[in-house]
């Protein structure tokens, strides 16, 4: 049969996938790594930034711009968060597990209570275009390419500002990069602001594909924290990467062969198996790997 | 028990990314030894100690204990073949009383079994010179920093060990508890014990070391008698060059 | 008024009595048929009308209870408060000595000589002030087959139930079940409710229908379902598979075409209603080319979509249920999948054709027993009666409607029995009742303890305006009675799955 | 011998050790005894099931709070032991013994699981924050297989494993021909509460029990003082297992029922919160903690009160704020400084 339809829709699965699992990720890998906190009202960020976009963009703000509000909605409310509540649990990951869980029961149900159990969607802007039997929406296509591009965006962040690079030495030694003058809890403030913005942006990226609903966080949590784990925390963006890639390469062929269910499953077993080889995470074996080939050649 | 090997490297090797922590080291130590591995910061003393633990790995080389290759075997088994480790950093449990500290050692655990008089004895010396109440009920973190040192010391003694490797127990004592530490630690050797201190107090060295081995870019860069290192022109070198 | 015998003796001498004494002749009928032989018929076969036969009972000591479980919070919200508004709403009416008509049918059966209108009536320009685009045929009676009473909310004759006022005791079931478990308990053992309706999902009736039948308590389950419980002490009036499931398989097969692709959700109602498509499709022309079922977790259809334009279907059956899952409709539209689709699920539940933009529901079929787009008279005084208590509700589902009409039936059929002794309801249900629903005609069939339904076939266009395609005045839950069910001559406690029927193994 | 127990008994390895609060124990104990006596049925049911959740929330103590492991899918457990202990019980209706034979299968299919999983996290040496997420990541695995279980071929002998609705018709537990239903059931919670509580802290007192707080304080330490570490985070992780499984036993032995939902995302976090607020280094304050949420949540929605959540969450925030190491340990303290203003109360207090 048409064999190059199908392996280009595979392609297209794949992709999507993969920027399905990093969309729900990225904010979350941001504070883990950088901050140690395991932040479980991840999801509700993004359900606030889907909130946010679907606001504004009902009250006429072109749907691209709705996606930047909410970037700084959610970023300024990340800021208030770590100022006022999280701040307190640095070097106490699990009070952090405990405090995020707490606000994102606060969050969900007072939306709920506050805005009702659904907001009007989003239409998803862009058609589709389709070759041999299967068809492509264009929305996916341009967040496949947002992915990437915020790959590239949050690589130049990290290696080109000065924030950057007080993060990167908050990170590797706080007490050290605090006594050269890194100012750490603005550091922090900063990198939990920013991780929030990313959930935020998430959230508003994925509210034309989704319900706007109290509760609709919940569906990024488990795959967020699944592709988090796989990734580690060795280095963020490629742990990121990696592991949105190889999660997706596991689901979607036995998704696609076997359905839905075997998809899932694969995918959660694929998630305990690497963890049990690398336990460390994806993201520090790509390491050690650039590391041991540095070596070689010095 | 002045005969037999207490401790023996064969060319290890350990490289941390593009460092070299550990270059073809062959070290031996005879039961009974009180030694001193000197050498300046970076020179891999801890990561030497971390080896002999197997808290480590080594990428290549056998390490024997009382001759017993232990190269693979897991860090607590190394324990129970009757080694003790303090780190450099003290690691008493510091929310946990004197009295818990001193009880979760246990000398079940080791295989020297047969020794156990004479390492209850050494313990007894322990926390009579270090002036510690087994029944003390003070939380540990509590104690003032050299009881602290002294502490973690005697909780390794009371897992019965006849091997004790001591990183850096003086780091931060006054010139009295550091003179008192080196009077234990000798009269622990006394009665049997073999002790490998990493110190950089050369006055502490000098004070009780028989034999001093110098460590140097992972290697072992010269070993002998204490009067004959401190004196070599090229162990100042170093010092000098790296250390300052 | 011979009312302690009433219930013995259910749709005999009593209802006769009636007729005369409460002067309700063809007046009052429920449906004027427009055709000669159908109007001479529905006179003899007109229902009885109740209102007005408690007035001799006493004022009882204190309030009637009913007790009422849905999700107030957490997950389930959407669907738990339309519900627990519908109750209120019902309680009230009841309060303020209303009734919705209805009572135990007489001779003839129900709906038997009706016909339905070749050219239903279809309703257009969204929103809540739907307006009549097409009525349908003429209402001269030519192009009409019936019409059905436009106000169907009466006076009872009684204040409250039999003199008593109700009592609504509605606790929050928190999305978890053992909350559910716990609240039953405090229902029943603590509060001593007369009548429990409660109940979104199957999961929690089934926490809860032990503690029921320990109890011995009446319970009525207003929930859509996969269907098979033959509970003694449990009354179902949502609609089942075979009322929603058969209509649509075969409208869409005539339609469309032959090859269906099921999509379904991964747990108890989405894998049964598949198996009901499974063994039915071939009886209508049908044959099923792809099946997938979807865990509840899942949010991101790409995969799926695929799947399906591999298969290549006529059309697809998506019973899809939860949040999660209703994300499907904007992605398979993004994609450009333009398959027709079918439903028993969407639209009437959880409104997506109003919370998605055009044309996510573009060509959507979905077979419901009510939808708040429900063009008729009746409904149009519901829904205004509705909005008027909860003027900020978003939606009036098919399940608030069930609701609705069941603390209604309840407490026809406690004037029936003449008291609220719960045994004595239980029998009083049992006695053939009809209720004139916003929906339409409901039957309660005794042996099974679920409801005849009327089922239309509701169609979102590409700017998801509702129209009506086709209507079924009265379809009967008859599944259970083909397996021997009959809760009136035998007790059962127990929940078939149409595995236990030969039928669908074939 | 008896001075050993008591020694081992009133350690201080859990608040209170004085005389006055073995006598206020005892109190209370006698207070749940009597407690039936005084209420309907209904209540004293409402009371067992508070008291059937303790043991969930001292495995979650011990593991999290002793041994500094913290599980997030501990429910996985309370899952597998209720359906074994429903698909071997509902096989056996009628025969006496079946409930026993239910119990034990139950706890040995959740030691199996519990065994094999930890094997996997412990001696791969896994990071310690990993551990929460790839238990909850089994626990959601469960939870979606269990879900998808709704049909004919989900059969295990009689019994339907029933996917999202759930197992129902469980039998309640029983000795030869007693039935343990309302009453004697509330009695047999309170029995094997006690048992477990002063087991636990038994345990704790023991040698056993301080080497696991030794590897909470510092897992290399320990180790370097000979101990098997992962040796020991293993027997504890299968045994607050166990404990999460006594919890499920008596779970679908009080309600006859047990669906998917019990091992989901929301049912994981509970128990994690009755440790966080009571105090987590504290079995006692766990005990309380978990008997007065659960109370509170019972209450709030019995009044159909749709902020529940929202206080619950509110009340999770400022524990976390105000009293990082659990309000009932730092009340004890408030106590144990005002009777005794000499000797600290809690010795193992809380690593932050």
């Amino acid at each position: 049969m048409e064999v190059d339809a199908l392996a280009l829709s595979l392609a297209y699965q794949l992709g999507t996938n993969a920027a399905f699992l990093f969309l729900a990720a990225v904010g979350l890998i941001i504070i883990l790594g950088m901050m140690n906190i395991i932040n479980l009202a991840h999801g509700e960020l993004m359900m606030i930034g889907a909130y946010i976009a679907t606001i504004t963009h009902h009250a006429g703000l072109p749907f691209p711009l709705a996606v930047v509000a909410s970037f700084f909605g959610v970023a300024f409310f990340g800021a208030i968060l770590e100022l006022t509540i999280v701040r307190r649990f640095y070097g106490r990951e699990l009070g952090a597990l405990v405090v995020t869980w707490g606000i994102s029961l606060i969050l969900g149900q007072g939306t709920f209570l506050v805005f009702g159990p659904f907001m009007p969607a989003i239409k998803i802007p862009g058609g589709s275009s389709s070759y041999g039997s299967f068809s492509y929406s264009h929305y996916w296509l341009v967040l496949i390419a947002i992915s990437i591009a915020l790959i590239f965006v949050l690589y130049w962040i990290y290696r080109h500002t000065s924030y950057g690079l007080q993060a990167r030495a908050t990170m590797q030694n706080a007490k050290m990069a605090n006594a050269l003058g890194v100012p750490t809890a603005r550091v922090y403030t900063l990198t939990f602001s920013l991780g929030a913005g990313l959930a935020g942006l998430s959230g508003a990226l994925l509210a034309p594909t989704s319900t706007i609903a109290p509760f609709m966080g919940q569906q990024f949590v488990a795959p967020a924290f699944i592709t988090v784990v796989v990734g580690g925390a060795t280095n963020v963006i490629s742990g990121a990467v990696g592991s949105s890639l190889i999660l997706s390469a596991v689901k979607t062929p036995i998704g696609m062969a076997l359905g839905a269910f075997s998809g899932t499953v694969a995918l959660l077993v694929a998630a305990l198996i690497i963890i049990r080889i690398m336990p460390n995470g994806i993201s520090f074996t790509i390491q050690k790997y650039l590391d041991r080939r540095r070596n070689k050649k010095a | 028990m002045s005969n037999g090997i207490a401790l023996e490297t064969r060319g290890v090797n350990k490289r941390f990314g593009g460092v070299v922590a550990a270059n073809d080291v062959n070290l031996r130590v005879e039961s009974g030894e009180l030694r001193c591995i000197i050498g300046p910061n970076g020179a891999g003393k801890s990561t030497l100690f971390a080896l002999l633990c197997g808290i480590q790995r080594a990428d290549s080389g056998q390490i024997f204990i009382h001759e017993h290759d232990v190269t693979r075997m897991q860090q607590f088994k190394r324990v129970r073949l009757g080694v003790g480790l303090t780190f450099q950093t003290n690691r008493a449990y510091q929310e946990l009383s004197v009295k818990q500290n001193l009880a979760i050692p246990n000398p079940g655990l080791s295989h020297t079994s047969e020794r156990h008089e004479l390492a209850k004895e050494r313990l007894e010396i322990a926390l009579n010179g270090f002036d510690l109440d087994p029944q003390d009920e003070t939380i540990a973190g509590e104690l003032p920093h050299h009881k602290l040192q002294w502490l973690e010391i005697s909780m390794v003694l009371a897992g019965y060990p006849d091997l004790v490797l001591i990183d850096e127990p003086t780091a931060g004592m006054s010139r009295d508890e550091t003179d008192r530490t080196a009077d234990i630690l000798k009269e622990l050797n006394a009665n049997g014990l073999t002790i490998i201190v990493v110190e950089h107090d050369i006055h502490f060295v000098k004070s009780v070391a028989q034999k001093v081995t110098v460590l140097h870019q992972g290697k072992i860069f010269m070993e002998g008698n204490v009067a004959d290192v401190t004196a070599d022109e090229e162990v100042k070198k170093i010092y000098l060059g790296h250390a300052h | 008024m011979k009312n302690d015998k009433r219930t013995d003796q259910p749709g005999k001498e009593a209802e006769q009595e009636d007729i005369s004494t409460e002067d309700i002749g063809p007046k009052i009928t429920r449906r004027s048929f427009m055709k000669g032989a159908g109007a001479a018929a529905t006179i003899s076969a007109a229902p009885v009308y109740l209102s007005g036969i408690s007035r001799s009972f006493a004022a009882k000591d204190g309030p009637v209870k009913i007790g009422h479980i849905e999700d107030l919070s957490g997950n389930l919200a959407v669907y738990g408060v339309q519900k627990d508004h519908a109750a209120q709403l019902a309680v009230k009416e009841i309060n303020e000595g209303k009734t919705l008509k209805g009572g135990p049918v007489g001779s003839g059966g129900l709906g038997s000589l009706a016909e339905y209108a070749t050219k239903p009536p279809i309703m257009g320009n969204g929103d809540k002030d739907l307006k009549f685009v097409d009525a349908g045929g003429k209402l001269d009676g030519s192009g009409m087959a019936f019409v059905e009473d436009n106000d169907v909310l009466v006076d009872s004759g009684d204040s409250g139930i039999l003199g008593r006022e109700v009592e609504l005791i509605h606790p929050d079931g928190q999305s978890n079940n053992t909350i559910w478990q716990q609240l039953t308990r405090k229902l029943i053992q603590e509060d001593k409710v007369d009548c429990l309706v409660a109940g979104f999902t199957s999961a929690e009736r089934e926490a809860i229908r032990p503690i029921v039948d320990q109890f011995k308590q009446l319970y009525i389950y207003t929930n859509q379902y996969e269907g098979g419980v033959a509970d003694s002490n449990t009354f179902c009036t949502g609609a089942i598979c075979e009322q929603q499931v058969i209509p649509v398989v075969d409208y869409m097969i005539q339609k469309f075409g032959p090859r269906v692709y099921t999509i379904a959700a991964d747990y108890n109602f989405g894998q049964l209603t598949a198996a009901w498509t499974r063994a039915f499709a071939p009886q209508v022309g049908g044959e099923i080319i792809g099946e997938e079922f979807v865990p509840l977790s899942v949010s991101d259809f790409t995969t799926s979509i695929a799947k399906v334009q591999q298969a290549k279907p006529d059309w697809v059956f998506t019973l899809l249920v939860g949040s999660n899952q209703s994300n499907y409709y904007p992605q398979a539209a993004a994609t450009g999948l333009e398959y027709p689709m079918a439903s028993t699920v969407n639209m009437a539940q959880g409104y997506e054709h109003r919370r998605f933009k055009a044309p996510s529901l573009n060509r959507m079929y979905n077979c419901v027993n009510y939808i708040e787009e429900v063009p008729t008279m009746r409904n149009r005084a519901f829904v205004k009666r509705w909005y008027e208590m909860f003027p900020d509700d978003p939606y009036i589902g098919q399940m608030a409607q069930n609701t609705y009409f069941s603390v209604h039936m309840y407490a026809k059929a406690a004037r029936i029995a003449g008291t609220t002794d719960q045994e004595e309801v239980k029998r009083a249900m049992e006695s053939g009742l009809h209720i004139e629903a916003p929906e339409g005609t409901v039957f309660m069939e005794p042996s099974t303890h679920h409801c005849s339904h009327y089922i239309r076939l509701a169609t979102a266009d590409a700017n998801h305006n509702v129209s009506f395609v086709r209507e079924w005045p009265s379809i009967q839950p008859w599944w259970l009675q083909r397996i021997g069910v009959n809760l009136v001559r035998h007790k059962e406690y127990k929940q078939y799955i149409p595995d236990e029927d030969p039928f669908f193994k074939a | 011998m008896t001075n050993k127990f008591f020694q081992l008994i009133g350690g201080d390895a859990d608040i209170g050790s004085s005389k006055l609060f073995w006598i206020g124990f005892v109190i209370v104990v006698v207070l749940f005894c009597l407690y039936p006596t005084q209420v309907s049925e209904f209540r004293a049911s409402n009371v067992a099931y508070y008291l059937l959740n303790i043991p969930l929330g001292l495995g979650i103590a011990l593991l999290w709070g002793y041994c500094g492991v913290l599980s997030f899918g501990h429910v996985a457990y309370f899952g597998i032991a209720g359906y074994t202990y429903g698909i071997i019980a509902g096989n056996m209706a009628g025969n006496a013994y079946g409930p026993m034979v239910g119990v034990l299968g139950g706890l040995v299919a959740s030691i199996i699981v519990a065994g094999v999983f930890a094997y996997f996290v412990f001696y791969a040496r896994v990071r310690e924050w990993i551990i929460p997420i790839l238990t909850l990541v089994l626990t959601l695995i469960l939870e979606t297989f269990l879900g998808q279980t709704a049909g004919y071929q989900w059969r295990v002998g009689s019994v339907l494993l029933g996917g999202y609705n759930g197992m129902t018709g469980i039998p309640a537990f029983q000795i030869g021909s007693f039935v343990f239903m309302g009453y004697s059931f509330y009695y047999f919670c309170l029995i094997i509460v006690l048992a477990c509580y002063v087991g636990l802290r038994m345990l704790l007192n023991s040698n056993f029990g301080q080497v696991v707080i030794a590897i909470r304080e510092d897992p290399l330490r320990t180790e370097m003082l000979g101990y098997d570490i992962r040796a020991r985070q293993w027997l504890v992780f299968v045994l607050s297992a166990v404990l999460a499984s006594v919890s499920g036993l008596l779970y679908v032995q009080w309600g006859q029922y047990i669906t998917p939902s019990q091992v989901g995302l929301y049912a994981a976090a509970l128990p994690i919160i009755w440790a966080a607020v009571g105090g987590r280094t504290s079995l006692l304050a766990v005990v309380i903690a978990t008997i007065v949420l659960n109370w509170v949540t019972y209450t709030l929605s019995s009044q159909g009160n749709q902020a529940a959540m929202v206080i619950i969450g509110t009340a999770l925030v400022v524990t976390m704020l105000f009293f990082p190491r659990g309000i009932v340990i730092m009340v004890a303290e408030w106590l144990g400084q005002i009777s005794n203003r000499n000797k600290p109360v809690d010795k193992v207090s809380a690593h932050e």
